[in-house]
């Protein structure tokens, strides 16, 4: 499914091509000048190829510091990129030229944050944080059709109108998590980057907020970028998942495929490391190691140190993505395992 | 040392650049002070002489080509003579330094050894009244203006009670060009009364700041692992909560001397100690232009020193500020 | 919206004050009798203060009325007071009571005025560095530096120095009272720049600050929508205190000769010249304005100690 | 002429020189508002500097008990052309350094005095030549008559010509040129005392010089000067019994010091008369309201000001009683002193004052600028505004600034001060020339009406100064002063109000002689 | 070992005192894991700390008795309060980075817990340390002493508040959400450690968890909280597979399977009531979806046989 053999009506929501973000997090000028430190480059997202088809959900799971919240950000727009492109619905969104056309594009890519605490304005009312975005897209909007407006919306993510009244610390997780969602809705957007939206909740309101989702994608075709290191709620929310290890995307595909099915051996590894339910008292199988420091990442293949398969190959050769159906892996040993296949 | 070393290089240029700005700021403001040839010469001198005085002082030359001639000269230690004293500007300070210095640190020693004590009580025994009652009575301590707390002083301890001198610094000692009222006991009755007025404010601020921070540290989980370790209170409060309380107590304590140094001018006029304070009001009045200027620039040097060894203390006591790198992947994503 | 029982509006109308008196934050006031008590105390001093005008028996500023042989008279229940004047009167005639209530008058404003000229240098300062960052950040912070470098007394000296080489000598009558607002004021923005920089460099990295920048708004709609609404707690706890510091200082620099004029005595000015009859037995002269001012910066710290326990979430 | 008072015989004095000093081994010590500005006697020229230094330091002529001339280093003096003085020096005396006194001191030290950057020019600036006759004997020479030579050389101190030499400080230093002078820190006079170490601002220790060539009246061998310039903190620190002996002691202090036991007041007439300048020249005032003519041209205001002060309350209240109200502007003790002119020149009464205001077309008042220096005379800003209370008793509005001296002078010498408060000591020539030329002569842009910037201006009276200023007929002289005061009187060309008082305070075992000029003589001083 | 009556905690807010933990019993063995699983105000973590005596102020215990080893340890203060802390229980909390000093090398914290603790010698107490480190996993435990906690990554601070919970040799351990802050792979790693260094010890261990997994995966015995009080507690494999009170239920349905994909999760409706929330009758009514009127008048206990005990009249053992 590569973007150029796409017909129009078909092509992906969002497509991302060899996208890239660099912070620099070298020592100050003075500590590079006379301690003679050099340059440091955190390679949070090194070229990730991503395509999210309309109407459906994409997942990025990856431990922390794996670059998937970044990638979310870069989505959204509140980074640049650093290389690379991102398409949405066609439109090239590394342009940022506060062009009319620009801002009703971005106003289509909403956002859903991990904090329920922080992602809400504590000095402002619910009614004022979801009418923010009619506010600023719809200017023209009266005072009443506004109010009306949050209202129907109040009750579309399945909280009383009155909430709108209250301030967000009147509110438990989940119900913040709620106006969240509708705060977001607000902007009519196409598609909402979800970072972690229920990682700080209960597994009791988790549910609730995965099952809203759903519903709400159903009923206005919404496509979800969904971040998570939860791949359980990855599971029960996604069409697509993509794996990320160290700022870049080592596995994806579609999520029956990659869950039933998982090629690369971080996938495999960081699948068995989820206790499983259904057999209480079995001890999981850990990853040897810890995720090393993303500053300074292993040279070739990033898992390689931890890697049950690693090669001699693998500790200097960065592995390219091999496609397999609608995804693709990133593997020396999955390579030659194909090839000899 | 490999990241200390540059810091402090760094620290360094900033504080040069600092004093430049100052020395610019204080030399340009000067200029719009007054007239010092009022004060130089009685009434009763003509004007042919003091135009004469005015354009001898170079007082009619333009701005910039005063302040190039100033610094100039401060980088060499030459702020001028004294217009009110005839001596050189450098050696008046050299006489007066010591006085203000000595007084400065009585007060700063006074002020940290009862502030950080009675704060870290305060915060230890938080609901106790007697707590309580040392929170109030500090605020007392600083509700009066510096100079009335000073004359009290004076009242009770020197003319009531008769225990202290009320003015200057007694005998002093010279040790090369530093004179020292450490080493008689007159020198050391002389400075009790003032370090006393001059550490009050401080004392107050150090003890709230304790205090706050202290409560801080004391509600972390680093220090309920220690309870929950069953360390004993001591060592909780003395070891490990005291030095945590510490690291932001260095850098007000820091930025404190600095006014010290200033509120030192009211103490001194109080107390008629002979420091640099005394100096500088003097100086004020008599539109003493190269001590004034030379004052500000060595109140700027002071804070760049101060800072300076603020730096080092915290790199001394923050061990996550110098050494090796962390290599752990505890660093999030920016 | 349907006609309404006239009560129930009314209710609707108090619900806030309702909701206002059962905060935590008015409920910790209630019961925390200091708090009350500091309150009420700066209360009547700023009413009074404020009706200066009605409530003192004399008007010190009206140079007609008094009468210099009245000087020096004692409070009225000692021997030789006079029962007109109840604080006694000053080495002027002035009766002492009206002037500690003008002279709190006018330490009040120029403590507030101070405090708010510091407040929005500070506030505007920090907000700018915290949310911009880059140069801006380390220019606006250098400067603070610099000004650290120079106390609140030696700052004060220098902007009232200024002020007066600058303007021409008839006009410095009228701009002792601006200037010293002026320089107090710019003793004391380092810290709010400071505090709200820190904050706003917290708070922008919030994922409400993130949210509201994708919605799209501009930068500067969201420093002063969403963050800096959410300084002000600690702002005000700094402003109290910054109000007993400014009180005092003011204070201080009339005993340097550079704060407001003898004519029109603020407390620190009464306090200033009344120090100098410490010794020779007017102890009225000095002891009932400096009564006013302990009392009034003790209350005002009090109220401030108390706002910062109060709106710090981790002494609940 | 002929020679003039010779009493100080000069061999009394070599023998008292040999006498031992009294058996006595006391320390006084002192404190005063401010220090010494330089031990040099030609830096400054302000009076606790010549007054303090006078102890080291001695003149040709001084001043006795009653402020005549009596001989110091000269001991006589005859005019031998009407531009020529001859003075005899003394002989037998030495410097501090051992070196002999002899003319040659005298002819360096006038030298130096009358050097281009010295302040000591004014009181040399009618000396054209100073020639050594023969080791005793110096000739001064002058540019034309001068009626006050003596007067002038009682300020100038002698100093040593070869220690001035030796130190280079032949000439008085530009401290702006960074210049240092020996003669700055270090001292070495005729004088009674010696300085023993100094520590500006802080201390200074004097010691008795034992080959004095005067008899001592003191009985001190150790004086410790400390400056302290905080009233109240000096106060304390005689009442503490730290020192024996202040000046300048404040006024609302001394009951309380009188009623301490051990101390005691010691009060006299400062030679300074206290007064108001009116700006009376300018077309508008500075700071009113009345805009296009100047209420203090008038002289019906200038004299409705006058009355409506009442000097007594004004004395007995802000200057508890030590004042002496005056009506002319110079002291008893000042050559031109007309006892006909001292009494005011009316009476306090606010009726009066109020229908001469009315008179002027003012029946409602006006508002009028004040300025009073805070930090300079005794009491100032409580007579100012006690002032400014009794003119609103008639109308006239006062806005009034209170400011340290230097922004003050600044402000009065610019014009920009309506009413003014000032005072003028006449020192250190106690001769009235100085003040009419300065305060009351108009101002001429140079050396005329300096100190006149509220424009008084009357013609005949510029014209007697000037002839005063060369007439040496002294009787003759006096009535040409005695004529312009009598002018300024009636033009109430400023408000004269009182002498200043003079306060010193000591322990009761002291006995201090206090003279009208405030200088303190520490060789009268005795400690029992 | 452990034997928790009916303990019970308030804390007092505005003069209004508010019941955190509402009469819980549990009892422990020697040497067993208790896991103790709860959503966030559910009580849990103050039940740790009212076991170790670690509640602060205002929080009290407010009734009830705690006894370890046959004494009694919830009214003990001060000095004796103190040796039972660390001693006898142990305590690891949530986040490794928090919990130590970062102003003392970890070698500091370490041997300074040990000579003040066990009052043995500097040296004899470095020697120890460096053998509990090793024994956590950490490589070059003797070097790594000198270090600092910031010089260490999440997993490795774990190892060391491990080994320093554990360097007294309590009897018991409370682990109070040991993992919640680490990632997935280490996670497992630290509760193996756990699970072992425990077992070396002989210690007993109560870990507090929101995770059904890690219960599942570390304990043999789990109780449930709800409100402040226990709603079920049983065998980890009974209550996870058999769960019996409507809220277990519930919590375990509504847990997305990793090997499935349903359409939609079981949810629980609406949220735990807020603290200080006084209710009549099972604080799970309001939100259960088979309450009956008796679930609103009257509060069940805990019955049930098999050491598998629930809350709840519609439970047959309670009824």
């Amino acid at each position: 499914m590569s973007a150029d053999r796409q017909a129009p009506a078909e092509r992906p929501l969002l497509e991302m091509r060899d996208v890239a973000r660099f912070f620099d997090v070298s020592p100050p000028w003075y500590q590079r000048l006379f301690g003679g430190g050099s340059r440091r480059v955190l390679r949070a997202v090194d070229g990730v190829d991503l395509d999210l088809p309309r109407g459906r959900t994409l997942s990025l799971v990856g431990e922390s510091g794996c670059g998937k919240s970044t990638l979310a950000r870069l989505a959204v727009g509140l980074y640049p990129l650093s290389r690379g492109s991102i398409r949405f619905d066609g439109m090239e969104m590394s342009v940022r030229d506060g062009s009319f056309a620009e801002r009703r594009t971005r106003r289509r890519i909403q956002m859903i944050f991990q904090d329920p605490f922080a992602s809400l304005n504590p000095r402002w009312r619910v009614a004022r944080i979801i009418g923010e975005p009619i506010r600023v897209h719809e200017p023209g909007t009266g005072e009443a059709e506004r109010r009306s407006r949050v209202r129907e919306l109040l009750e579309m993510v399945g909280l009383d109108a009155d909430a709108a009244a209250r301030y967000p610390h009147q509110f438990s997780g989940g119900q913040r998590q709620r106006i969240s969602i509708a705060r977001a809705l607000a902007a009519r957007p196409d598609l909402l980057i979800c970072d972690e939206p229920t990682s700080a909740l209960d597994v009791s309101v988790q549910a609730q907020i995965l099952n809203l989702m759903r519903e709400l994608q159903e009923e206005l075709g919404l496509t979800y970028l969904f971040i998570s290191h939860d791949l359980s709620a990855v599971r029960f929310i996604s069409d697509y998942v993509g794996v990320m290890y160290l700022g870049r995307l080592v596995e994806w595909g579609e999520a029956e495929t990659l869950f039933r099915n998982p090629r690369h051996p971080y996938t495999r590894k960081l699948l068995e490391s989820v206790p499983n339910l259904a057999e209480p008292g079995r001890a999981r199988t850990p990853i040897a190691g810890e995720v090393p420091s993303p500053l300074s990442p292993p040279p070739g293949c990033h898992f390689n140190p931890r890697c049950p398969l690693a090669m001699a190959k693998c500790r200097t050769d960065t592995p390219g993505m091999v496609r397999t159906g609608p995804g693709g892996v990133r593997c020396f040993a999955v390579e030659e395992e194909t090839a000899t296949a | 040392m490999t990241r200390l070393l540059p810091f402090m290089l760094y620290r360094l240029g900033q504080g040069v650049l600092v004093m430049l700005v100052v020395a610019f700021i204080s030399f340009s403001l000067f200029t719009h002070v007054g007239d010092p040839i009022n004060n130089m010469l009685g009434e009763e001198v003509d004007e042919t002489y003091r135009e004469q005085l005015r354009e001898d002082l170079g007082l009619n030359d333009p701005v910039p080509v005063r302040f190039i001639r100033f610094v100039g000269n401060a980088v060499q230690g030459e702020f001028g003579v004294s217009y009110r004293n005839s001596i050189p500007v450098a050696q008046l300070f050299g006489e007066r330094l010591p006085a203000t210095l000595e007084l400065v640190f009585a007060a700063a020693v006074i002020a940290l050894a009862l502030g950080i004590p009675a704060g870290v009580y305060a915060a230890i025994h938080r609901s106790r009244p007697s707590a309580q009652v040392i929170q109030i009575l500090s605020l007392i301590g600083i509700s009066l203006p510096t100079f009335v707390t000073g004359i009290l002083l004076i009242y009770v301890f020197s003319i009531s009670l008769d225990l202290l001198p009320s003015f200057g610094r007694g005998e002093v000692v010279d040790l090369g060009w530093w004179s020292t009222g450490f080493l008689t006991a007159s020198g050391l009755k002389a400075l009790v009364l003032p370090a006393v007025t001059l550490a009050l404010f401080q004392l107050t601020l150090i003890m709230r700041l304790v205090r706050s921070e202290m409560l801080e540290v004391l509600r972390t989980d680093y220090i309920r692992f220690a309870r929950a370790r069953g360390l004993p209170d001591r060592l909780i409060h003395f070891r490990h909560a005291v030095r945590n309380t510490l690291v932001p107590v260095i850098t007000i304590t820091g930025l404190q001397i600095g006014s010290l140094v200033a509120f030192a001018i009211i103490t001194e006029t109080v107390f008629q100690w002979p420091g640099m304070g005394l100096l500088f009001i003097q100086a004020v009045q008599f539109v003493d232009i190269p001590v004034m200027s030379a004052y500000l620039v060595l109140i700027a040097f002071f804070f760049v020193v101060i800072n300076f060894i603020v730096d080092i203390l915290y790199h001394a006591v923050d061990p996550r500020l110098s050494g090796t790198l962390s290599d752990g992947s505890g660093k999030g994503m920016p | 919206m349907t006609s309404q029982h006239p009560a129930g509006q009314a209710r609707r109308l108090l619900r806030p004050v309702a909701r206002l008196w059962q905060s935590d934050l008015v409920w910790s006031f209630r019961n925390t009798p200091y708090a009350v008590v500091s309150l009420a105390l700066v209360l009547a001093i700023a009413v009074t203060a404020l009706c200066a005008h009605w409530v003192a028996p004399h008007d010190p500023f009206d140079l007609a009325s008094f009468n210099i042989l009245d000087s020096e008279l004692p409070p009225a229940w000692v021997e030789g007071g006079s029962p007109e004047f109840i604080l006694g009167t000053d080495t002027q005639g002035r009766d002492v009571l009206s002037l500690i209530i003008y002279g709190a008058r006018l330490s009040l404003l120029v403590g507030l005025a101070s405090v708010v000229f510091g407040l929005v240098l500070g506030v505007g300062l920090g907000l700018l560095s915290g949310y911009v960052g880059g140069w801006v950040d380390a220019l606006v912070m250098r400067t603070a530096d610099v000004k650290l470098s120079f106390p609140a007394i030696l700052v004060a000296l220098l902007v009232n120095g200024v002020a007066r080489g600058f303007l021409p000598p008839e006009m410095h009558g009228q701009i002792a009272i601006p200037v010293l607002i002026f320089s107090i004021g710019m003793s004391g923005w380092v810290h709010y720049a400071r505090t709200v920089r820190g904050i706003v460099m917290v708070e922008r990295r919030k994922e409400y600050v993130l949210a509201a920048q994708i919605v799209g708004r501009k930068g500067w709609e969201v420093a002063l929508l969403h963050v800096l609404p959410n300084t002000m707690s600690p702002v005000t706890v700094i402003a109290t205190i910054n109000l007993a510091t400014a009180i005092l200082l003011e204070a201080t620099l009339s005993f340097l000769g550079v704060g407001v004029p003898p004519t029109e005595p603020s407390l620190g000015t009464l306090i200033k010249v009344g120090s100098e009859y410490m010794f020779s037995g007017i102890w009225w002269v000095t002891a009932f304005p400096s009564l006013l001012l302990v009392v009034l910066v003790l209350a005002v710290n009090l109220l401030g100690d108390w706002l910062r326990d109060a709106l710090n979430p981790n002494l609940q | 002429m002929q020679w003039m008072r010779t009493t100080g015989l000069s061999a009394l004095a070599v023998a008292g020189c040999l006498i031992a000093a009294p058996a006595s081994s006391e320390t006084l010590r002192f404190a005063a508002s401010g220090d010494a500005a330089s031990l040099d006697p030609y830096a400054y020229y302000t009076t606790f500097t010549s007054g303090f230094l006078q102890n080291v330091y001695e003149p040709l002529v001084r001043y006795d008990e009653t402020l005549n001339f009596e001989p110091a280093l000269a001991v006589e003096w005859e005019r031998t052309s009407p531009t020529t003085w001859r003075f005899r020096l003394r002989e037998g005396v030495t410097f501090h350094n051992g070196n002999p006194f002899t003319a040659d001191d005298v002819v360096a030290s006038l030298n130096r005095a009358r050097a281009e950057n010295s302040p000591y020019i004014v009181a040399t600036s009618a000396i054209s030549d100073v020639e050594k006759i023969d080791d005793h004997t110096v000739d001064i020479h002058l540019d034309g008559p001068y009626p006050v030579l003596l007067n002038d050389l009682a300020g100038v101190l002698i100093l040593d010509r070869e220690w001035m030499e030796a130190n280079d400080t032949l000439r008085p230093v530009n401290p702006s040129k960074g210049e240092e002078s020996y003669a700055t820190t270090n001292a070495n006079g005729t004088g009674p005392f010696m300085i023993e170490s100094r520590r500006p601002d802080a201390e200074t220790v004097f010691v008795v010089n034992p080959g004095w060539w005067d008899e001592p009246e003191h009985n001190l061998d150790r004086i410790v000067f400390t400056p302290i310039k905080s009233a109240a903190t000096r106060v304390a620190a005689l009442l503490s019994g730290e020192v024996d002996l202040i000046m300048e002691a404040p006024l609302h202090d001394l009951a309380r010091i009188e009623r301490t036991e051990g101390l005691k007041v010691l009060s006299g007439k400062d030679l300074r008369v206290m007064f108001l300048g009116l700006n009376q020249g300018a077309a508008e005032l500075n700071a009113s309201t009345v805009k296009g003519r100047n209420p203090l041209s008038d002289v019906r205001v200038r004299q409705a000001i006058y009355q409506a002060i009442d000097i007594d309350a004004l004395n007995q209240k802000v200057l508890r009683g030590l004042a002496t109200p005056t009506g002319i502007l110079v002291a008893e003790e000042i050559q031109g002193y007309d006892a006909e002119l001292a009494p005011r020149a009316a009476a306090h009464d606010a009726d009066a004052a109020r229908a001469l205001l009315a008179e002027a077309g003012y029946p409602d008042g006006f508002d009028v600028g004040m300025d009073c220096p805070n930090d300079r005379y005794v009491n100032p800003d409580q007579v100012c505004q006690a002032i400014a209370a009794m003119l609103a008793k008639i109308g006239v509005d006062v806005n009034y600034t209170s400011s340290t001296k230097s922004i003050y002078y600044k402000k009065m010498l610019s014009g920009g001060a309506d009413i003014y408060l000032f005072g003028w000591a006449s020192t250190p020539q106690l001769d009235a020339y100085a003040l009419l030329n300065s305060v009351m002569h108009s101002k001429d842009g140079s050396k005329r009406g300096k100190w006149n910037p509220g424009g008084y201006h009357n013609a005949r009276l510029d014209e007697l100064v000037e002839q005063i200023q060369v007439e040496i007929d002294m009787d003759k002289r006096q009535e040409m002063i005695s004529e312009a005061f009598r002018l300024h009187k009636n033009d109430y060309g400023t408000i004269a109000l009182y002498r200043q008082p003079l306060t010193w305070a000591a322990k009761q075992e002291i006995d201090a002689l206090q003279l009208a000029d405030n200088k303190i003589r520490l060789w009268w001083i005795t400690k029992n | 070992m452990l034997e928790v009556r009916d303990i019970h905690v308030e804390v007092e807010i505005r003069r209004r005192r508010l019941k955190v933990i509402d009469g819980v019993s549990l009892s422990l063995a020697r040497g067993e894991t208790l896991g103790i699983v709860g959503e966030s105000g559910a009580g849990k973590s103050m039940l740790g700390n009212a076991i170790a005596g670690m509640l602060e102020p205002p929080l009290h215990i407010a009734g009830g008795s705690v006894t370890l080893e046959g004494r009694r340890i919830d009214d003990l203060k001060g000095e004796e309060l103190r040796a039972v802390r660390g001693r006898r229980i142990g305590m690891v909390f949530q986040d490794p980075l928090t919990s130590l000093n970062p102003l003392f090398s970890i070698g500091d914290q370490l041997v300074e817990t040990i000579t003040t603790r066990l009052g043995i010698g500097r040296a004899e107490a470095r020697r120890r340390a460096i053998a509990l480190l090793e024994a956590t996993g950490l490589p070059d435990p003797a070097e790594r002493l000198g270090h600092y906690p910031h010089q260490f990554s999440g997993g490795m601070r774990q190892r060391v508040v491990l080994a320093l919970a554990l360097c007294l040799d309590p009897v018991l351990v409370i682990a109070d959400e040991p993992t919640t802050a680490l990632d997935v792979s280490v996670q497992a790693q630290i509760i193996r450690l756990l699970d072992r260094l425990c077992r070396e010890h002989g210690s007993a261990v109560i870990l507090i968890t929101h995770d059904m997994g890690v219960i599942a995966e570390a304990t043999e015995r789990v109780a449930v909280m709800y409100a402040g009080r226990i709603v079920e507690i049983g065998p980890t494999e009974r209550v996870i597979r058999a769960p019996r009170h409507p809220y277990t239920r519930g919590l375990m349905a509504s847990i997305p399977p990793i090997d499935r994909r349903p359409d939609r999760l079981a949810q629980i409706a609406g949220s735990m009531p807020r603290i200080g929330t006084v209710l009549p009758g099972c604080p799970f009514s309001p939100r259960c979806p088979s309450a009956v009127a008796r679930c609103h008048e009257a509060i069940p206990a805990l019955a049930g046989g098999n050491g598998h005990l629930a809350a709840c009249w519609l439970d047959e053992a309670a009824s």
